[in-house]
């Protein structure tokens, strides 16, 4: 084993497991002591040499001293990721950014999570299911195929109190439609002291709104395009914040003053853009 | 500059002369507050993270050097961390193009200088009359990128063509035009004598330099344009013998960049012959708290020297 | 080479191959037990010392630059260490000159390569003289001393001056002649052509890069020339980037020189296309035992790569 | 106060005090807590800016975390500091070297010294007052008025049983002679389980071969042209040792091995030369 310090040094790692999640998600298991320690809505920055170099949030593993990611499979990048095989390396270096803040005094949290938006979620729910009583999950997907970590969040949660609500695009699965619609519906019903959530940022939006109409606290971690991780090159900006750095993971106040999410993001060169709505 | 002994650190401020007197410094004809600036390439993209880094304590922002249309730079990795302070990137001088980067600072209200750097002479005018009716200092034109081909380096190792852009500038505006300069093939102190006579206003000292690493498990090269450019504390005293020397060689001044982390580097530069200096890889290291801490370093010397104003220790070392 | 898992470090060695000749490699005719050599400059003008450090486990000693008159070198300090494995060195190549080191190493018995440096095209027949009856290997000319006028630097920026030397000096030894360049103000790549052309058998890359440190107490330059060149870990990236265009450019072998501090580094310079290293500033951090470590560290990676020789990992990287 | 970690880096320290030891001897006491820690025969390399830097012996102080030097007026390098004043400034470097090793063993130690060279046997003076029950000392000057460190060593050893032997050259106090020939006469009265020695080496080579004489172990620091103080430059080489990483201590063994002790020294250049007999 070596003992790493500097955390921005890339640190090579094996991939000793890889977990087939969905038809189009994998996690790699790695030993890596840095990472295993990651708060929950950290994430590391994953080398694949010769590639890319991609922002991916740290995942739990129930090894000792390891951790993994979780990778959708969607453009060059991530696909060259996704196609690594067991004992391939890769280089990670971090765990970078702020984290989603839990107390004992948050005795009804609810998570909300989209695709590979729950990672954090899951190493979250780890910790809650070590300090308080219960926990709500909604978990959204298109497809019945695509419905991540269910089966994981029911075991990390199975020691107290929990609700998972699974949401499926297509209805295959769960409740038809998206995570917002079954979170519309549960807000009129239950208690919440603060939402977590992760996902894509239209999605975190709605989350956002209902969350003020209905006056809970909340915690977005948000993404955006990452160059340096390490809060020098502002590729990951969004309005006077550092996403990288600042981030990942803002409360409603700060949201509230951002005016750029859910409408903004910056492109690789910088260029900023607006999110279509669809 | 009086000699004396315990570490400006430990004293106490003694507020003889307001601190912002002190630090406040005239650069080829523009007044900054303090003579702190943010090194191109470092969060430079964002009239609001401009606004943030000026209110965090900074005299004056550098943008990141714009080009006339947008690049997206090199794939990742482009930022490589060496531990020990020092960095090695190739970012491909991504930048959103001049365009778009003009209808971002639009309403700029804060002391800041574009970067500019083209691939050709007649890149030069139109990125300046994209810039010259906004509300900035000037510009500061990068011929020093070490690892774009045919932009930044290649440009600077060619005396001939330093001169016909910077007159080719010089003859479109009236605002100060700084030069960046760095370790390429060409002797730097006959290319500062070029540039103070060509009519460029000041100089900065210097740039990344042309390095490498390798990743031992793979045999790879990390960064992946292969070739960037060092920063950080390992180009700190290669920036400090290259501000000696040019500010020794040429009247115009000189801006220190290289490796300043501490107060202690920034006096370093300033005693070298720095009338200003930049902050870059410093960011990723100690963060934006770093400006104000250097600041209030830099204010305690001064006080213990009993100078009124850090003009006063520009070039110091010269003397010896 | 295997790409696969765990640390070189925490591996046991497998003592498949003998690991003397997984290390031994030919140098411009020459037959290496190691590829570790002594870099110029450090402990190198004594012949009991050179007896020490061979029993140390070097593989060759490269001299300290011996000129043709005695020289004293600059005042102190002479060495300055910069915190950070970083040093910067003004010793005004101090050395005994030629006369009293060829009576030095009269009975020399170890690989022992001479480096010489010259302040005209006429010194250098007189040095080749001195030693060439001599048990000796070969020779380092030094043309990239970067801090003593009219010597080395000043030499190798003067492309035409480097070709005369060459032919100068290869006209008058049968014996194998290595090139050091460092970063002076001539295109490193161009040189090495140059210097291929010229006739040269291998090429040293990188000697230290002009620098300087002012105290911020007194504002005085440390060291008493005021400029020196600055060796150690800062020097890495520049060194490794060098070896691998230099590398790529040129068909004669290169030995890697500037930050190599563990058997990291060492392969790091290996696979940017180094036949062999030389070792400087990481005694001054590790001592003499660092040889030792750098070549257990060397050995075992091999051994967990698969490679039965050092040779199959030369110039790695450039497949990428 | 400073907490320094990097021995190498140069440190400014300020001269607090001068104390006139001789008329050609001076001490100047610093704060450096590196310094104060120095082990005796440990010296420190002193930038003199913009004139030399000098390797120095430690020398000890009474004040908490304080250290000093004591230099003599010799050439341009050692004037230039001689002629410091109080509130000056200079660099120092290292402590560097090795050190006199003693230990409860040692319980009749000799120490000899000549000129500065008695700086590092009172640091030496002032552990053995700690740890053994009597101690002897030779000290050599030239003159009554260059006797160095008598009345300190008096106090220092104060609570043991001391004997203090002064010889000049002159006669003009102690035993007229040098402290070679106070040695040969106390040697054949006295028993002595270790010699400790520092000073000039002509007189070093005689102490040593009176040790050898008496079958007493010794150690010796030697002094050597001194550049780099770390190793790396070989000016101070000596056969195949280098005095300021291997020494500055050597004892018999080593010393008996060393065909250029008392013989040859090299200079600036590295040119060897033989010492001259007068
Ligand atoms: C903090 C953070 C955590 C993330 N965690 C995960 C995770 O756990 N699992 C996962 O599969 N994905 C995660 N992502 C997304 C991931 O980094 C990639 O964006 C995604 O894999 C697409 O990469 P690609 O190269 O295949 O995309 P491409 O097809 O090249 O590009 C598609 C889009 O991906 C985004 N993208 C590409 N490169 C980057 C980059 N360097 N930084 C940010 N966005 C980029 C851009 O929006 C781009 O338009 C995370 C992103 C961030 C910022
Ligand atoms: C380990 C060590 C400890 C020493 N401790 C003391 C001490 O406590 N007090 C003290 O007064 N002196 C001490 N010296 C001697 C001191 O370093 C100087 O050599 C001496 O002060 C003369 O210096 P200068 O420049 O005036 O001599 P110069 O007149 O320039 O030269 C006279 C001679 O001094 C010697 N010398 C000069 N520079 C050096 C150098 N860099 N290293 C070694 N020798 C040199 C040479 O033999 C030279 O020939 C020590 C030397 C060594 C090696
Ligand atoms: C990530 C990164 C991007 C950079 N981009 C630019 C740039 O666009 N234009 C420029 O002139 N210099 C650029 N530089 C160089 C810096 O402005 C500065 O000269 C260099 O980093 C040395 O200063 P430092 O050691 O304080 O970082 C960049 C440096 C880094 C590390
Ligand atoms: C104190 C010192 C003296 C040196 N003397 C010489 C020399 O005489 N000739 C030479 O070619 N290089 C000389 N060098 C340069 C080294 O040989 C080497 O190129 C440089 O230090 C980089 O390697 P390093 O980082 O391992 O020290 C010297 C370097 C130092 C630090
Ligand atoms: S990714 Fe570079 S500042 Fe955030
Ligand atoms: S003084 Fe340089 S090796 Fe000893």
């Amino acid at each position: 084993m070596v003992l790493h310090t500097n955390i921005d040094k890339i640190r090579m790692v094996v991939i000793e497991e890889v977990i087939e999640e969905t038809p189009s998600v994998k996690t790699f298991v790695f030993d890596d002591m840095l990472s295993s320690n990651a708060k929950p809505g950290q994430f590391l920055m994953i080398w694949i040499p010769r590639v890319e170099e991609l922002p991916m949030s740290v995942m739990i593993s129930n090894k000792k001293n390891h951790a993994a990611i979780t990778i959708r499979k969607h453009g060059f990048g991530s696909t060259s990721l996704f196609e690594k095989k067991q004992n391939d390396q890769i280089g990670v270096r971090g765990p970078y950014g702020n984290y989603f803040s839990i107390s004992k005094d948050v005795k009804r949290p609810l998570l909300v999570g989209g695709g590979t938006g729950l990672v954090p979620l899951m190493r979250l729910a780890t910790l809650i299911s070590k300090i308080q009583e219960r926990c709500t999950i909604i978990m959204g997907a298109q497809t019945q195929k695509e419905v991540l970590f269910k089966d994981l969040a029911e075991e990390i949660l199975s020691k107290i109190r929990t609700k998972i609500i699974v949401t499926t695009e297509d209805g295959s699965y769960g409740i038809k439609g998206v995570v917002t619609d079954a979170l519309k519906y549960i807000l009129k019903k239950e208690q919440f002291d603060m939402i977590y959530t992760c996902g894509p940022e239209l999605m975190m939006v709605s989350i956002y709104n209902l969350s003020v109409t209905h006056s809970i606290p909340i915690q977005a971690s948000l993404e955006r395009y990452m160059k340096c991780g390490i809060g020098i090159c502002a590729s990951c900006c969004i309005n006077d914040k550092l996403v990288c750095k600042d981030g990942t993971v803002f409360n409603d106040n700060q949201l509230s003053k951002m005016s750029e999410f859910g409408k903004v993001f910056r492109d690789k060169s910088g260029r900023p853009s607006n999110y279509s709505f669809n | 500059m009086k000699n004396n002994a315990s570490s400006p650190t430990t004293t106490n401020i003694k507020s003889i002369y307001k601190s912002s007197n002190m630090l406040s410094i005239d650069l080829a004809g523009i007044h900054l507050r303090n003579p702190l600036l943010l090194a191109s390439g470092f969060l430079g993209i964002s009239q609001e993270i401009f606004n943030r880094l000026y209110n965090d304590g900074l005299g004056a922002i550098v943008s990141k050097s714009i080009s006339v249309s947008p690049l997206d730079g090199y794939k990742g990795p482009t930022v490589v961390s060496l531990g020990d302070k020092g960095y090695l990137n190739a970012v491909g001088l991504a930048n959103p193009g001049s365009d778009v980067f003009a209808h971002e600072i639009m309403n700029n209200q804060i002391p800041l200088i574009v970067s500019i750097v083209g691939s050709s002479q007649s890149d030069f005018p139109k990125l300046i009359s994209k810039f010259d009716k906004l509300n900035i200092l000037g510009y500061e034109i990068n011929l020093s990128c070490p690892h774009v081909a045919k932009m930044g380096m290649e440009v600077g190792d060619d005396p001939d063509l330093v001169t016909k852009i910077i007159k080719t500038i010089k003859s479109r505006t009236k605002k100060p035009v700084i030069i960046k300069v760095g370790i390429g093939n060409t002797d730097i102190l006959k290319l500062a004598t070029i540039i103070q006579e060509s009519g460029a206003d000041a100089i900065t000292a210097i740039n990344t330099i042309r390095a490498m690493i390798i990743n031992v498990e793979t045999g790879m090269p990390i960064l992946s344009n292969k070739v960037g450019g060092l920063s950080g504390i390992p180009l700190k005293p290669i920036g400090v013998r290259c501000v000696y020397e040019i500010s020794k060689k040429v009247d115009i001044p000189v801006i220190g960049c290289g490796g300043i982390f501490t107060w202690e580097d920034a006096i370093e530069y300033v005693l070298a012959g720095a009338t200003a200096i930049e902050l870059g890889s410093v960011i990723g290291y100690t963060g934006l708290k770093a400006f104000n801490q250097i600041k209030l370093g830099i204010t305690k010397y001064l006080q213990k020297k009993d100078c009124k104003s850090i003009k006063e220790i520009v070039g110091l070392a010269h003397k010896y």
